[in-house]
């Protein structure tokens, strides 16, 4: 993690283009909160590197002063993988929507978890398909009237905390828009974590599924006696229909570039290519 | 029957050791100065199945698996039943003779038995089975015995205690053929006398693998899919040694996603697949255009469609490779033509990608993939590495990522460098990368993106190893074609210019942006081009009628299209056939005329 | 400035009513027998941003947006200001007098105020106010208002509390523009004497659902993207209605091989998309032709590449239609023209599918998809479905799956059938369905799987909606084209040779197969095909160019590609500009001549 | 479930083609299980549809004398979700491997879990990709080295039970190969819970990864107190170093083609396109 010695302005880290969300959208929130991570962290723009896929929420990168990558629907972890392999020295974030993140991309969120990418994953979960105009996602409820669901949603709705646990991954955290203060908190923990930091945001989307009242209701924070190294409790809390607020799980075994930097070191990072060719002369 | 031009083979159960005969006796050849060329089939059992081995030695250049037997070397019964057929009159058997029961004087074949069984077990060691018939070949066709055991050194080597009883059975075989056969067989091999040139002894993967690092690339992205796997795992063990990295993923969308990733973060990124991975990756490679991030995509093509035959060969994704995306979305694509090759269109492959920014498809398939060459040492002080231009940041904050320019080339700021923020926008955007969909805007871009195509098009003209072409420069009859069927070309030609007749051959390894230049020229005069391609539409045999209709119709000039679709390459002589076949048919016609 | 063909533009911020107010006026008018189209723009932004919404309205058919406002409706300034400068001279402002100052003068403009928020206050109702200007624009231009009155009880009634201040405030505008504008406007319209004849009015997408029901499509299984997603959120609601299912899948893979599965189980299925789904795709369109499993796939094309501009068209995925697909994977591809069109087209694509057992790609764009057009009533009683044909399994265990038969078609066994048990494979197979690596079977079932689209090209000949052709047989200009620009062609046309010019054109509504036999009839004799397209290449040109080369470099007939890649459809004039254009060069070159 | 009056004997469930898998493939048992279980439970072969992706394992609906699909690779779970909503009254199974389940297919497993898909699904867990000779899967465990891992795997495993049970999937056990009485009774189980049924079979592969000893030592029976109705207690057993055989966890809300006759009858069934098209009339 590069940091500089002063940090930069939250206003300064914020870019000249216009978020284009509804008022009241909760992912203005979650940009407020990133920003101000970023500056609390110290972090050096030119060091700082987010990816996101398609949605509302995946079009975080352009409202930030930093590097980004605007990709296709559901693989802003394939991407922040890359990116984060490539240069180990980047702090890289991961962004986008419950369904970028649980549908369409949810072939990737197992295996950045095992990998232990040191990527903070910052899922904005509205629980609607907001970009596409209110479609139910994978976190919709039970008996939810939308046009693609005329008689009602009959799925289990998916529990992204419980999921990601069983993924093993190293940081499982739960924060919401509406808990600024909070949410900086737990991006910054995030951030610090080595490894894949994955943060569930509860972030409403008011022009399709407006959850406000009803994230206020469900929240609450995360007992205090909770110990977050304690996998089985974590999961124990996840399945609750409380949905707490705070670090689920977090432990610290090595993220995947320090993998890499190890193997590179066994291999013995020093060959050259006449020194390969050689094995294939006859 | 020409000394120094032999087809073997070897068939019978996958795991009997066929492999290994093959494997070894072709790199003596190859160690002792000789050219070797094989091919393999895979069984569709995982473990056993039927195997077939085959190579061809010579001590010229070796292009093609040739079209007839000379040599066949059998294990078991079953290995001599099945192959018998296709040796040709007068060809060798070299067999266990402690397994196998020939029938006498089939063919005029000549038989050379030898005990197998009975020899290995004579040391106690019946491991040494394949070497004590790799010895027997080795003397049988005369290769010299040092290099011999040299290389068994360098294969076996790293199994110590059993060295000693593996060159003791070398030595059986080669002392029981010693005394045995003393009549100079009717075909064998003459090394130089001045010993083994230098030269490099490897499979298309290998070379590709290799091409890959001296071209800089530092990360892999894949997923397992036959025949792209070993291109991973080559580079699993080799890239952690230039300080690069193999990740593989989940599946290939994962794949590409992390190229390109890597590729924006800086690194010279690529994946390999084949098929059925390439069309996964169809959505990616539209953002790769889109973003203009350079990234290289190997498909080592395999018959299709679908999952198809994974194991067989087919030149079928070239329409795939050329036209895939949504929309406009530009891509090179390009196709080496034999093992050496491979290492060369790499190079050339990353230099596009990173000199234009953009995806480039190389164009494999499963013939090349695991054929072992012999190729001359790769020129290495004549590569040129392009890299890709990166942007002044000397005026921090005006920094234009996708800033409109006259080649369509816009420099490049990666993570890391100062004040080169910018998010890469798979949306339509304007210079600075921010989301806009103005029609102006929407146009302008377009245009920027496609007109790389004509910048390289242009450029390309000097870059080496873009087309290859020989034969006779006013031949009437011409051929053209695409990746691995040079090497049948070649000889198809060879033997149909000793014979007399009149040939010129164009192969473009870049085949998009077309080196149109080159083309146009090598057109010219000709009264008729045999296009032979491994798939059923002729894919490339329509992008070359349609481009150049113009000059073909006017110039009453026909395209011969010569299409296999049996999961097999070309034998040289399917070519031969249709040059004779092409010239027959012109000098009836000009006789009509 | 002729009267009943009028194009009317309401510009401001979405949210303010722009479509509502477009949308039920365009009812009223369709309902009062005129025949309408519409056109509108999306925001970047989810709520909010700037949207126009554009209503032709005419007592003739019409078949494109028109090439100028006669009409500007502005319910604020911004909406003035952004617009007035597209608004031809002389031309008509309607406005809320309380809100918008229109520039006195401005190009012999006449303004046509209402003082909209003032009328909804005195009825105490906000909510009334596009209620009020539509009534204005009933009265303004002629329209009936009992037809309105029932247009608003049929579009509103369920919000029955608010039903009679709804009518009330129709009443007010209407009154206000009687007591006010007493003069005849310069544009107005005159719905026909006989009242409404027959007729529909609706959008592409809801035309090819329509289209898809009347197939007998069972099972859709999708995955949201704009502009297809209202194909899903319309058979969501009606498919369990005919006891069918939707399914919204978790991405577009899962969707497509769920529609194959559902297939494979004996259901007519199918997914829809757009450009990116499609990429997604490809893996399994081989699969399904492979395992020759019917399967309809629409792609609703919008501007890419990649993400590109979700909300503006583009006819930029032909060449993936056609093309994509690892090695040689026959398919269909098909492309409505009309809102009408959309709804046969899908009836020839499901007979495509079961008939041949083939993947079909149905070829829609982001302007034909929320399009509203009135069209004629549907001829239901000329629909002819073919069913995909059954094996007689009267014989048990002989079935053969994948029968090699002349046509290429292999009866069917489905799942519940007795003794037609067999594995649709994907890998290559035997005529029973098994894996098979033979060289002589891979060609037999490559060549089988190929002459389906040779049996369907010949057996198309004689099915209806596969080609339209209209215009002057004798004409040296032709257009040829496809897909939704089918309009602004007739459109351009009409012009062209209402002034004298002669012109024919032929839109193919299959192009896999091409239908040739009609294509080559049409092009002789002609001088210059033009062929406008929305995308850079000229896919489509470029496909004709190439199939009738020989008939087109013969006779001398030029090809003219007329490219627009601007995110936005064709305006007629545009064709007719490029017709007056060749006209000129034709003219000019015979006088060389 | 369409039965017969009289079973139909194991040896007319076995196709005349035959297996291209090793000698000792742990696959055999697995067939030989499922077509034991097909036989007991008098299925009709005229409604059983087998789909499956790429993998030795995938391979097997050639195998059964039964209607099978062998799609492309990971997408069993689609193909089998689209054959059993077109078509109720079949039974569906869905086989695989690790790979085509947890790698390049496991995007679609949640959503089969969470639609509750009545498709009994086998995946022979050999933590290795066989059919592409042995490169490390989603299941390989860690420091397993292999031409595609030659340092030795450093990604955590996967932990198929475990993640199952996150996505709230009705039915969830384990077998073994070598354990066919058992598994056959977990297969029978499996068709007959109405839902989604996860089988992981550990399913050693003798030529890139020989687990018998391994998978021998570390299985052990279902702790008989278990109780299957408790997902906690399941998720408990599940995150354990023993890897218990049985069933974890069952529950019996109604599957996804319940749901769909349900909103057929709702929307009622009886719709005409003319009535349709009445609504745009103009
Ligand atoms: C391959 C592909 N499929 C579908 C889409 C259409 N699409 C765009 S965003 C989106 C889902 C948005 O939902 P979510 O991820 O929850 O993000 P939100 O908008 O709610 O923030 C979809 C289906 C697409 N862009 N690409
Ligand atoms: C799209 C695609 N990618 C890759 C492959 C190659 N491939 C075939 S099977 C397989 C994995 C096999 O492993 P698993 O699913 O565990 O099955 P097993 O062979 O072990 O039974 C792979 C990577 C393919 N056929 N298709
Ligand atoms: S649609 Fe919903 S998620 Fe999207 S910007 Fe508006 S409020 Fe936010
Ligand atoms: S490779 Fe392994 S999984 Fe495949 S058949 Fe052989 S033993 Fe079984
Ligand atoms: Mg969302
Ligand atoms: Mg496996």
């Amino acid at each position: 993690m590069i940091t500089l010695a002063e940090p930069i302005k939250v206003k300064d880290w914020k870019s000249d283009v216009k978020p284009i969300w509804c008022p009241g959208c909760g992912d203005y929130g979650v940009l407020n909160s990133l920003l101000k991570a970023l500056s609390d962290l110290k972090l050096d723009p030119d060091h700082v590197a987010i990816a996101s896929g398609i949605g509302c929420s995946g079009r975080f990168p352009a409202f930030v002063n930093a590097y980004g990558f605007h990709g296709v629907h559901g693989r802003a972890l394939p991407l922040a993988t890359g990116i984060k392999t490539a240069n180990p020295e980047l702090t890289v974030f991961a962004v986008g929507g419950d369904g970028d993140a649980f549908s369409i991309g949810g072939g990737h969120l197992p295996h950045a978890a095992r990998r232990n990418v040191d990527v903070t994953y910052v899922v904005m979960d509205n629980e609607i398909y907001g970009l596409t105009k209110g479609q139910p996602s994978p976190t919709s409820p039970i008996g939810m009237e939308r046009k693609a669901s005329p008689y009602g949603t009959y799925d289990a709705p998916l529990n992204p905390i419980a999921m990601v646990l069983s993924y093993g991954a190293s940081f499982v955290a739960r924060g919401f828009s509406s808990q600024p203060r909070e949410l900086t908190e737990l991006i910054k923990r995030g951030v610090q974590h080595q490894g894949f930091s994955f943060i569930q945001v509860m972030s409403p989307c008011v022009t399709f599924f407006d959850t406000y009242a009803y994230f206020k209701e469900i929240t609450a924070p995360m007992p205090e006696s909770h110990d977050p190294s304690d996998r089985m409790a974590a999961m124990q809390l996840a399945l609750e229909r409380t949905q707490y607020l705070g670090v689920f799980y977090e432990d610290n075994r090595p993220p995947h570039h320090v993998h890499m930097e190890e193997l590179q070191e066994k291999a013995g990072n020093h060959l050259t290519l006449e020194k390969l060719l050689e094995r294939f002369q006859r | 029957m020409p000394v120094n031009d032999m087809v073997i083979r070897i068939g019978g159960e996958s795991g009997e050791g066929i492999v290994t005969i093959g494997e070894i006796f072709v790199r003596i050849a190859a160690f002792s100065g000789l050219e070797v060329y094989t091919f393999r089939t895979f069984p569709a059992e995982i473990l056993g199945g039927h195997v077939t081995f085959q190579a061809r030695i010579s001590d010229k250049p070796v292009l093609s698996q040739g079209d007839e037997i000379d040599v066949l070397v059998s294990l078991n019964q079953e290995g001599y039943d099945k192959h018998i057929g296709e040796l040709r009159p007068g060809g060798m058997v070299l067999y266990d003779s402690t397994d196998v029961s020939p029938m006498p004087g089939l063919d005029g074949h000549l038989l050379y038995p030898v005990p197998v069984d009975e020899l290995a077990r004579s040391i106690d060691f019946m491991r040494g089975r394949n070497l004590v018939m790799i010895g027997a070949m080795v003397r049988l066709f005369g290769l010299p015995l040092d290099r011999a055991e040299q290389m068994v050194r360098r294969r076996l080597g790293r199994y110590k205690d059993l060295l000693p009883k593996n060159l003791e059975s070398l030595n059986l075989g080669y002392n029981y053929a010693q005394e045995h056969f003393t009549q100079p067989p009717p075909v064998y091999l003459e090394p130089p006398v001045e010993g083994a040139r230098e030269g490099l002894v490897m499979t298309g993967n290998q070379a590709l693998a290799l091409g890959a690092i001296a071209a800089g690339c530092r990360i892999y992205a894949g997923y397992p899919i036959t025949p792209a796997t070993d291109i991973m795992e080559f580079l699993a063990k080799e890239l952690p040694k230039v300080g690069g990295a193999v990740i593989q993923a989940e599946d290939e969308i994962a794949a590409i996603n992390m190229a390109i990733g890597a590729s924006f973060a800086g690194a010279r990124a690529m994946t390999a697949t084949s098929g059925p991975g390439l069309s996964l990756m169809i959505e990616a490679l539209g953002l790769a255009s889109m973003t203009e991030t350079p990234v290289v995509m190997v498909d080592v093509q395999r018959a299709g469609p679908s999952t198809g035959m994974p194991t067989k060969t087919s030149q079928g994704d070239l329409y795939l490779a050329l036209y895939a995306g949504n929309d406009e979305a530009p891509r090179f694509v390009v196709a080496p033509s034999s093992v050496e090759d491979c290492f060369y269109q790499m190079i050339n492959a990353f230099n596009l990608a990173e000199r234009y920014q953009m995806p480039v498809i190389v164009l494999s398939d499963q013939s090349l993939a695991p054929r072992v060459e012999t190729c001359p040492p790769f020129r290495l002080d004549q590569i040129e590495l392009f890299d890709r231009e990166l942007a002044d940041l000397a005026e921090t904050d005006t920094y234009e990522r996708y800033k409109i320019t006259e080649t369509g080339v816009s420099p490049m700021a990666v993570p890391g460098m100062k004040g080169g923020h910018h998010t890469a926008e798979g949306l339509e955007h304007n210079e600075k990368g921010n989301p806009n969909y103005t029609p102006q805007m929407h146009q302008a871009m377009m245009e920027k993106r496609q007109r790389k195509i004509e910048t390289a098009r242009q450029q390309l003209t000097l870059w080496p190893n873009i087309v290859e072409e020989w034969g006779d420069d006013d031949a009437a009859i011409a051929i053209m074609g695409w990746g691995s069927s040079l090497g049948p070309v070649q000889e198809a030609m060879a033997r149909a210019q000793a014979e007399g007749y009149k040939v010129a051959a164009l192969f473009p390894k870049v085949l998009l942006p077309m080196p149109d230049l080159q083309i146009r020229r090598f057109i010219k005069g000709r009264r008729a081009i045999i296009i032979p391609e491994l798939n059923l539409r002729g894919q490339f045999a329509r992008m070359i009628e349609h481009r150049y209709s113009r000059e073909l119709i006017r110039d009453g000039i026909e395209v011969v299209s010569l299409n296999k679709y049996r999961g097999l390459p070309f034998r040289p002589v399917e070519i031969y056939e249709k040059i004779v076949e092409v010239a027959q048919l012109l000098t009836v016609r000009a006789r009509v005329e």
